[in-house]
Order: C-alpha cells, then structure tokens, then sequence
C-alpha cells in the first residue's frame, strides 16, 4: 500500500473524487497554478483544467458564496480555506447559507460543499496562523464539523465530506501535514513514511462522517480527543505509564455518542483534551455530554485540558499549547482523585 | 497646521422627512427614447454613459420610442401588464390576511411590480433568480399556484416550506426562484456562483441575482462583483433602488451622488440604469444583459430607479420618517399606469379590459386565499416534526434524541 | 422612582452616558433620524445631533470595523446590529480584530465599543429574526458577554459596558423589550408598568459585568439562565412547586463562578437553560463547569434545557422554544431522580 | 434555444508562468510630467481621467517634470533616500537573520519602498496609518528605535509586543502606526473609522489605510469605500499594487481591465493612479490627497502602481509562479535607483554619499541587530506570564486561575 503525508492523501482523495464525478471542483487563494500554500492541490490544476481547478480571489465570503450557488447548481465544491483563522469572513455565508438552505427551502436547494482548512498551532505562526475554531461550527445546526489527524483519514474522510449532502468544515491540523507530532517541539520531527497511519490506500474508500476511531485501547481514563491532541495524548500516556484509552473523535458533529459512552463507562474517568481555548470549546460540550451520559459511571469530574484563553500568543506558544507534560499532569492528579 | 478649519462630520440628508413636501428634483429624467442601444457584445469600457443616465422606452403620450423600444411582441405586454395587475391585486389581499391577524408578516412591492415581471419574462426556463423578498412578481407572472403561495405565508399544513421559514421568503426550484434568504446580500454572491457552475458546465443558463439600493453596502454585493469581473459568469446582477432601506433614504447606501450603476465599472463589468416603471424599457434591457450572458460575453449590471409606494413591510409606518405625499410625487409614475396606457394607445387594450382584469385577479385570489385559509392560518397545522426534518438529508441521533424527548 | 420599559431603559442608559461624556456615539441601520426598529434610539439625534447618532448603511462588518477604528481613535462606540441574526457579516471584525487589538499591540490601542443587539425568539420572527448566538462570542477571548432581562439591569449594565474599555457584546433579548414573559404565549401580554425591575433611577448608575443575580431563591435544585428563560424558569417553579433556586447570569464572560457554585452546592442539583441550541451552546460550558466545580456536590446529572438543535422554524416556534411545560418536566424528573 | 454555444468559464491568467520571458507590455506607461494636476477641492467627477493613467513626474533624463514635480523640498528627497536605502538594508538583514535561524519569518518591501516613505513624508504628527506587513519604510522612516524593530521581529525579551505577536505585524502609536493585523483588509475599513472620529471631535487629523491589490477582493474594502463615501471622513485609501498576492496575479482581484483606482468612482471617491517607483511622484499625490482630506473635502483613493520584487515572504518562492527575471523586466525600475539618479541631476548627491549612506546604514542596523539578539532569538526570552495580559484590561477570574494552574 502507498506509504503518504497527511498533504499527499488529501491530494489523492480530491483527485479521486474528481476523476469519478465531473461535478467536483476545487478552488480556493493560490489553489489553481501554484497547488495551494500547503501544496495540497499541487498538480490538480495540470491534471483536471482551469475549469475545475483554480485560483480564487482573496476573499472567503466570496469562496464560500459561490460555492453555494455552485452547490445549489449541482456541482459539488471543494473549496479551501488558506487557515482556519482566516475563515470568519465566510461565516455569515457558511451559518446564515450553507447550513440553512436545505431547511428553509424544504430540500428543495441543498448545499453539498466542502470547506477544507488548515487548523491549529505548533507552527509559530502567532494568533493569525494557529487557530482552532472548530467549536463554532458544532453550535451551528446543519453543518457537519470533522477533523482528521493521520493520512488515512484524510483520504476516507475527505472522500466522504466531497460525496455528503450536505455542508461539511474540515479541518486540517497543519502541524501533522508532515509526520505525528508527539508534543516534544525540540525532539526531531517524525514523519508518515514509516507510520502504519500513513498507509493510505489507491483508489477510492471512505471512512464514515460520524463514527470515532479508538486510537490506542486502555481501562484508566478516557481521553477524548482529535487532532494534533491524539498524538500529544499518546505521549503522555507513555510518559505517565497511564493506562489511558484514547479516542479519536474525527467527527465532532455528528458526534459517535457511542463511543465516548462505552469507553467512559469502561474507565470511569475522562479526560476531554483539545488545543482551542477552554471556554466554550467543543471540549465543554464534551463535558457536558459526558457528565449527563455517564453520570453515574463517573468517579472524577471530566478534566478539560486546553488551550488558554487568550490569542494564540507567538513566543509563548509552547506555554501554551496543551503539550505531553500539561496532559500528564492532569491525568495524574485524575487517577489520585477520590 | 493651525491654518486648518475643525473638520465636520457629514451625515447625508434625504431632500424632505415629514412635515416637507416631497422634492425629487434630483432624480434627473431624460426623455423617452433618448439613450443609445450598444450592441451585447460591446466591451464595458465602451458603455460608461448608460450608467449615469437613465433608459427610457415609453414618452409622455404612451408611446414607445427609441433604440430601446424594437420588437417587444404584444403578447408580453400583454402577459405582463396582466401579471402585474395580479400582484398588486395580491398583494392588497396579503395586507388584508395580515391586518386580519391571519398572518404575521408580509412585505408589498407596489410600484416596483413592472421590474421583476419584465425580467423574468426575458429569462427562459433552467435560468435561476436568486431574489430578495420583493419580486413575487416572478412568481406571480408564471403558473405558480397561488394557494401555495398563500399557504406558504400562513405557514399551514400545506405550506410548502413546512412551515419552517418565515412569510415571503418563498422557493420555487421549478420556477426558477431561489429560497429567499432573510439575510441581506448574500444571494447576490450566491448567484454569481451559480452563473460559474453554468460556465464550468459549458451550459448555457443565466443567473439573475437581485439585491436592493441599501443593501448593496453589504460586503457580499462586493465578492458578488469581484467574482463576476475575474470570471466572466452568465449573471445579470439587479440592483433595485426604490429610494429607500427601510428608514434610510439610498445616499446611506452611498448612492447620492454617484449612482448604483457606477458600481460595476471599478469591476470591468457593463452597467445600464433603466427607468424601473417603464415596464418596455425593463423588458429591453433585460433581454439585452440576458441575451450578453448567454451569449459568453459575462456579466451585466442594472439599476431599476424605482420607488418604494409601500410601507417596509407590515411593522413598518414610512409617515415616521418620509413625506408623507412622496409616493404620489414619484416622478416616474405607477408602472401599471403607464403600460395600460401605452396598451390603450396600441389599440391592444382597453380601459373595460382593464377593469375585468381586475375583478379577475381579485376573484381568483380571494378564491385561492380563502382555500388556503381552510388549511390553518397563522402557523397552524403545520407539524412540530417538520421541525427537525431537513436540517441534513439524514437525521443524525443528537436529533433523533431531541426529537423522541420531544415526544413527537 | 420611574417605571421604564427595557427600551427606555435602554434609550437612557445612552442618553445618560451620551451627557455625562462627548466621546460616546451612537449609530446603526436605521438608528438615527427613525430611532431604530425597536425605537431604543428614539430621541436620541434631536438631542445630541447627528455627528453622535446616525444612520449607518446597511452593512454589519462596516458598523463593527469603523467602531474599532474610532474606539482606536478615542471614542466610546455603541452601535447597534439590528438583529442578533445579522451579526454575523461583522463577526471577522469581531473576533479578529475588537478582540485582538489590546492583546497584539501590548494595550497601546484598545476596542471600548459596545455592540448592542436584539436576540432571541418568541415573536413569529422566524430563523432570521430569532437566534441567540451568545455562546459564540464566548469562545473569543477578549470579548465580554452580556444579556439582559430587565430594565434595571439593562440600563445599568449598559452603562457598565459604555464605560468599559473592552469590548462588550450586548443582548437584549428583544420578547423582554415591553415586558416580562412568562412563557405562555397565549396568555395576556405583561408589561412593565408594574413589575419591580421596571423601576429604574434616574441619572447614572452601574450594574457590574462578571456578576449573576439571584432572581429567585430556593433550595430543592438550581436553575442557571438568564435573558428571556430567567421568567420562564419563575414560571415552571410556580406551576411544579419545585423550590428552584434562579439565577440570571447576566454576564456570561466573565461569568460568575461563585454565585453559581455557591448555589450548587447548597441545592446539589442544576439545570441550565438557555433558548439557544443545544450543541455547543453556553449551557455547555456551564454544564462542564459545574460539573469540574461542584461535583461531589451533584446529586443527579447537570441537566440542560434548551432550544433544540435545528434553525429556529417559524410555525413550530413553540414548539422548540423551551417554553414552561418543558422545563418544568425536566424540573420533576431531576427532583425524582436517585 | 439550442442555437447558443455551451458556456466557457474563464480564469485569468498572467503573461508569463516559470519558463516565459516576462512581458509588461499590459502596463501603459504614460510619460513624466503628462498627467495634469487639478485643485484639491475638485468634484471626483471632474477628475476620473486621472484613475485610468499614472501620474510621474521623474523622466528617463532624471529630470522632474510636469505639474506634479513643483515645490517638492530638497530635504524631502534627501530624507527619503536615505530612508528608502536604510530600509533595503534594513530588510536584506533581517532576511539573513531569518536564514539563520533567528526568526522563523519575515517580508521584504523592496522595489516598494518610495510609496510608505514618499506617504509618510506628507503626513503630520497625529495622523494615523493602518498599515498592512509591507509598510516598515513608515518607522524606517522615522526615529523609531531600530533595536525594538528588530526585538519585535526576534520575539525577545524586549520585544514591545512581549511576543504575542508575529514578527514584522509592529505597533506604534506615537509613530502613527496602528497595530497590523494578519487578517487582509479589516484595518482598510478601520482606518475610515478613525477618520470619521477625527471628523466627530472636529480635529484635522487624517487617517491613511492600506491594502493589497489582491487583499481589495476582500469584502471590507467594499464596507470602507462604502463609509468613505458616505460619511467623507479624512482618509486617504491606499492600494498597492504590485501587481502579486503570493501566487496569484492582479487579475485575480479584478484588476486587469480595469484598474484598482477606478474602483472608488462608483462610490464617489476620487482617485489617483501613480508610478509608485516614483519618490517625487508619491510625494506630490500623498500631499494632494491628504491636503484634500485635512481641508475637509473627504477621501482620496490612491493606486500605488509597483513591483512585489522579493518573494512574498521567507516562505515562498516566487520562482514556481512567474517568470524567473520578472522583477528585473519590471517597466518602473528600482525607486532607489530612480531617486538617486534624479538627486545626482538636481546636484544634491553623488555616487559617493549614496555609498556612504549604504555602509552607514548596513551598519547602523547590524549594530542594533547584535544588541536586539543579545536579548534573545526566536521567542526566547519572554515570559508566559505575559501570555494572560492584555486580553482585557483586568485579568478577569477565569485566566486568573487558569495562570495559577499554569504555576506562572
Ligand atoms: C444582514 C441583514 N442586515 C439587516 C437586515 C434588516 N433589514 C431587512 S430589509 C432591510 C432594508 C433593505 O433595504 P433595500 O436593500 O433597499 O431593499 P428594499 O427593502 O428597499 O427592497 C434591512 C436593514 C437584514 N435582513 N439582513
Ligand atoms: C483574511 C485573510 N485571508 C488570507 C490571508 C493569507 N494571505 C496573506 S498575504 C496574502 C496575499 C496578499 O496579497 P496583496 O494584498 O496583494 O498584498 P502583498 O502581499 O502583495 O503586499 C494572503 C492571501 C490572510 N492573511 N488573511
Ligand atoms: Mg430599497
Ligand atoms: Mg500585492
């Protein structure tokens, strides 16, 4: 099986998906000629024409809006987003538009869109270049939210996302383009050649919107968790020698209700762990779900470890991102409690 | 540096609020058939003129003259004129249902009845509006069954929007009306888009989006421009100004001293400004930027110069902040007016028909409302389980949950 | 003292902070000549002119990116968005920008502006003219959050917010304006007239931000809301006899950690209720909060009653607001439950 | 029907990719001295002629000609040399530093500096820019403290951002910088904002905002004409052109058929075009536009037509997207060369001093750089605990706690 980066699978999955459906289009600021600053798209535009590959101009409400009325037509846009922090300009169409048009038109419109964009820190890119606004998009009804963290998944999910029905953010955590990334910023970098996440096969597969991956199996805590995290929650979990079950959401909504139930009542603790701010961050959802769902199964409150809340400051980034050591911590001070 | 006056802080004023007489003296008029026709190919740095100006077709006598006024066939003066009685007719009604507490909400487009009817009877079937919340005309000029209509703004059992949207903001796939969004401007861009996906299918529909004079400050009125000049879609872009936003007379669109028109020409785009309620000059310029569209030469932009006759909408009172004469003193007169007359002068119509027409109108919609009272009114007999359909092709648990503790 | 609606509440909180200081302005679609489509602003322009009340064009992001500017400059911006449902075009200036300034520059230029905006539903206005996007100004660090219930927290809490030098998202929750609602739609309209909290004083007064009140004490469970709910709450103690204790947040960032974890503790049971969505809505994070803060405290899981997870319909309004029957069925089944 | 073609969609696409000669025979280069010069209260409708072409003034003689070349001070120009030639070295440097390692980012203005530096010249104390990345020529052209630049840039213990923020996004506000946002466009519409206070209060200060040809397709340029036009506040708008945003060309936002200036006649706003490699040329506009604004008559749009000769950033490389000598090819040439040469003409410099100012500023600025990295490189030494100020004016409870949980 080809071994691939997080960049490559994503490349392959649109390259999949426009060589099965001519109504699949990608486009998006320096997509088309140049292959994206990510190089995501790097030799779509060669391969498939101007038509179906290009660039767009600096403007995401204008990228999102039109790849409304595209979606509205019958194409199926998969347009991208340079950082998710750049994609509040787009959110009036994405919340007032996309996630509504199958509802106010009794399905009569739909939006069958993608929004692919590249999330989270680790990179020391400051406040404009780090962010992780996934939760806003879980507060809004008729969007799915998904976020991938290896290779694999991104080709599955991102074949799903392109085939769904309806809008769908995906996000994509820059900082695992390349290689897991186990928290230590000062270790040397690994890649995805080696790793068996990296494994993506040819041709066309999906993993389902909607269903969690068990990332690493375990009895003392549950760690809920996505992204650049899982790998972080990994780390800590051999450091700490806490018998932790990771899991990987991929999904946040919809979310795998069935999942996060079975592993908390198995482990009767859990951790929920992201890099956004803490307030209102999907991990408060997690929380909230958790503590309804498995009250009675819990033996300490569920443990929110996050991001500050504040910008995501430049100098101070490995302050504070969520790394192995803040994560170990916690889980410790999880398994003394009670 | 002291040399320098304090700097004033400039707010534009309408010409009159209420207490004055109206004043429109700055609605400059030129004569009926005095604007050139270029052809739909022209390059828009050729056209700059018909921007500024204002195309005529129809002169004080009802007559049609100019370059503008060729080949209209009598059966879409015909269609329109009927069409636009219609809707007057229907929307009188609508104010009723409203006032009698049947409904919550309706929004009237007396007065700018000739644009929307004229327009779509330029567009061919597979073309798609992608309208605000005052060109029921569209609908209103094709076959779409009244009843529907009305169910939809009593939100009943048989509205076809279950209910779900709120009065007005119709969809009509079929007759090519896009679900009104309630939120300004977006729909502009959203038509652009869908003008690309034609082209990327080397299809040969056109877009028609629409917007109003005060909501073109919206930012999305630009991405709509700026991705109409970098890809050349098959759009018409309409910019409705009926003088008014509300309260907001159009200079708060920045519409004072340079006109909507204007707007395109920073985009290399065609712009033309039309006189709204000259019914033959609207169905002309249509047909032109349509006929440019299909023919791959991109984008046009058109301002209706029209006038608001009607209050807002149903919360709305306009004697709080206009003249209180100011619709009556429109200078460019009642669209239905002005085409029955120039239909009287053409031998084609008649004052008696007129009146039929009328009474026609009245009696079907009072026929229509009054089975699509039988359904519910005021949100009645609508489903709670509508509710949680539509919001995804398939329902996900969370709302499944939601639903079965709802108990529904 | 005098009876004020929460419109005149409102109206005076800027009237008073307009005279005391030249730097506050106030503009917003149709806000000037007309006094805005709730008439908060009425009077205003006669009184001040129009270089400090105007009209606006019709564009949010225009509204919120030349308050900043003029914030930067030395004014005290209080704009308005018509409809809480049209924020959205403004929200890049929101989070990118009001939030950010103090931060970026080290505090050398600040955002004092504050944005009011009708929220919530309950009026026929349908998905466009009825949502309560509070929970996602929550998540943006360095802006603050407030809604209001009545008109003497309004006027002294928008007073609070003029004169604070951060920036501060303002709801006022528009089914309060003229009255108190207890939740039966169907029953005559209160007002204001005689209610204790229409009572306003003249002049200048304050309402902190980061402070709840407890609108209603008891003992049995606690109930966290606030704007529209804190009535409908009252109601549902009334009609199931539940002893709730009621508290109305008022600020939701800051919040007010004590007030709520002094209540848990004392009733051991906490609902929180809110007419927003459900996923990721503030309740969210109030659910995880308490459930970090109180939880050898909690009898039975935090429960939240909210709007369901769907664009706000138009004819089914009372059927997804959570009007008293539900939230008093929430009520009876915590108090049974263990 | 079916008598129409199918559709084509259109892309633009620049003159030349990697492997092309590069060609400018697009870009129509009027002579020096050939666009006139009106009065600044001039009506913008009486000027539009003046958006289309590009205002010089230096000729190939390296003479100053025409209307726009009087009155321009001898120091005016010595000073913008020298700040022009200090803020190439600037830059050469801090790209070394970012080589090795010292900062993980930077952008170069070069082949750009005249326009910052010529603008800066025509402002006065109190005035407030809103710049974008790629106006540092501002504070190199000004006292600021080379060693905070260069601490900004290291996020180092004396950083005056504390190192919250990305290199080379500075604030100064007694400089009359604004703190740059990494978000496009917002501080476009900002700085009409701070114009419109300047006007509320009655002062004369003038607000001068900036954006990139490509950052204009973002919707708040649309919402800064907008209020510019309504409100006429003193803003001068500035669009630099250099005719790239990272990978994509100047038609990419539009701006092929028409140009960036015309842009603002719809809103009513005038506008210039200029040769922005032209010191004596941005001089003479800067000062027109913002006299303009001081006397009250409203904004000015400015086109700065220019080159982006460097790479877009330290991470980009230019080389996979246009062709490889493009920025030799450029028609306009080099500011400083241009500049230089017209002071040696006019006889108040010499091949000798400018080697002087080289050395003397390559040195200047490696000084102050070594005393910058002895405070730290590369984020080192700042505190975390500044990392929870200055998210509100006081720390509220939440990221109080969340500091002690920390231990910091
Ligand atoms: C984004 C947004 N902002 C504000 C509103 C409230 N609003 C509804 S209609 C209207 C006025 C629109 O005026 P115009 O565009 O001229 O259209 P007209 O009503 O004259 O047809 C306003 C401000 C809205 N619906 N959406
Ligand atoms: C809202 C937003 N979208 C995208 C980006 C990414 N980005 C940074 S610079 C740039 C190109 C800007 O080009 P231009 O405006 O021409 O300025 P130039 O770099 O040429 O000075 C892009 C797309 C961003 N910073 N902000
Ligand atoms: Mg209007
Ligand atoms: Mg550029």
């Amino acid at each position: 099986m080809p071994q691939m980066t997080m960049i490559e699978a994503i490349r392959d999955a649109m390259d999949v998906k426009m060589t099965m459906d001519d109504n699949v289009v990608v486009y998006g600021e320096d997509v088309g000629y140049f292959g994206g600053v990510f190089r995501c798209t790097h030799g779509l535009q060669e391969k498939f024409g101007t038509s179906r590959v290009f660039d767009a101009p600096i403007s995401e409400s204008g990228i999102v809006g039109t790849a409304i009325g595209m979606g509205a037509y019958g194409l199926r846009p998969c347009v991208e987003i340079q950082f998710a922090d750049y994609i509040y300009p787009a959110y009036d169409q994405i919340v007032s538009e996309a996630a509504r048009l199958r509802y106010r038109s009794a399905a009569e419109f739909t939006s069958p869109i993608t929004i692919r964009t590249p999330c989270g820190g680790g990179i020391f890119g400051g406040q404009t270049h780090s962010q992780s606004p996934e939760a806003l998009f879980t507060h809004i009804s008729g969007v799915k939210t998904v976020i991938v963290s290896n290779p694999y998944d991104a080709k599955g999910l991102l074949i799903s996302a392109i085939e769904d029905d309806d809008p769908v953010i995906f996000f994509e955590p820059k900082r695992l383009y390349n290689g897991p990334f186990d928290g230590h910023h000062d270790r040397p970098a690994k890649n995805w050649s080696k790793h068996p996440l990296g494994e993506v096969p040819e041709g066309h597969y999906t993993v389902p919107i909607g269903k969690a991956s068990t990332f690493s199996e375990g009895s003392d805590v549950t760690i809920l968790t996505y992204g650049t995290m899982v790998y972080v929650a990994e780390t800590a979990k051999e450091e700490t020698g806490i018998d932790a079950e990771i899991i990987d959401l991929r999904s946040l909504l919809p979310l795998d209700v069935e999942a996060i139930v079975k592993s908390v009542e198995k482990t009767g603790r859990c951790m929920v762990l992201h890099e956004a701010t803490l307030t209102s961050g999907f991990g408060a959802e997690l929380a909230a779900q958790v503590q309804e769902r498995c009250f009675y199964h819990l033996e300490v409150p569920v443990e929110r470890v996050t991001g500050y809340d504040t910008p995501y400051p430049h100098a101070q980034e490995w302050d504070y991102f969520p790394g192995p050591a803040r994560v170990g911590k916690a889980l410790k001070s999880m398994m003394e409690a009670v | 540096m002291s040399d320098y006056a304090p700097l004033k802080f400039f707010v534009p004023e309408p010409t009159g609020r209420p207490g004055d007489e109206p004043d429109f003296t700055d609605i400059e008029i030129p004569a009926a058939g005095a604007v050139r026709r270029p052809d739909i190919d022209v390059d828009p740095a050729e056209m700059k003129d018909l921007a500024r100006t204002m195309i005529r077709v129809m002169n004080t006598k009802g007559e049609a003259v100019g370059p503008w006024a060729e080949n209209i066939p009598d059966d879409i003066l015909m269609q329109g004129l009927k069409s636009m009685v219609r809707t007057r007719a229907f929307d009188e009604r609508m104010m009723t249902l409203q006032r009698q507490g049947k409904t919550s909400f309706y929004m009237k487009c007396t007065g700018e009845e000739a644009i929307a009817i004229g327009f779509q009877a330029a567009l061919s079937k597979g073309d798609m509006h992608f309208p605000t919340y005052r060109q029921q005309g569209i609908l209103l000029s094709q076959d779409y069954p009244i009843v529907d209509l009305v169910c939809q703004i009593l939100s009943n059992a048989k509205d076809p929007l279950k209910g779900r949207q709120l009065p007005i903001l119709y969809s009509a796939r079929d007759y090519g009306f896009f679900t009104v969004s309630g939120n300004l401007g977006t729909q502009f861009l959203q038509a652009v888009g869908w003008a690309m996906a034609s082209a990327i299918k080397g299809d040969t529909k056109v877009a028609s989006a629409w917007i109003g004079d005060g909501s073109t400050a919206e930012n999305d009125f630009h991405a709509a421009l700026v991705n109409a000049s970098v890809y050349k879609p098959p759009v018409v872009l309409n910019v409705v100004n009926n003088q008014w936003a509300i309260s907001s007379f159009r200079g708060m669109a920045g519409g004072n001293n340079a006109t909507f028109a204007e707007r395109a020409h920073g985009y290399d785009i065609p712009a033309l400004r039309l006189d709204g309620n000259d019914f033959l000059a609207v169905y002309a310029a249509s047909q032109w930027a349509v006929e440019r569209a299909r023919r791959g030469h991109g984008a046009t932009l058109i301002e209706w110069v029209t006038y608001r006759v009607a209050p807002h909408s149903t919360s709305d009172d306009p004697s709080k902040y206009r003249p209180k004469e100011a619709s009556e003193a429109w200078p460019l007169g009642d669209p239905i007016l002005r085409l029955k007359n120039h239909m009287i002068n053409r031998g084609i119509w008649s004052e008696e028909r007129h009146k039929q027409a009328e009474t026609e109108y009245d009696e079907e919609i009072r026929v229509a409302t009054k089975e699509a009272e039988s359904y519910g009114t005021m949100g009645s007999g609508s489903s709670p389980r509508e509710m949680f359909e539509c919001v995804f092709k398939d329902m996900p648990r969370h709302l499944r949950e939601q639903r079965q503790k709802m108990g529904v």
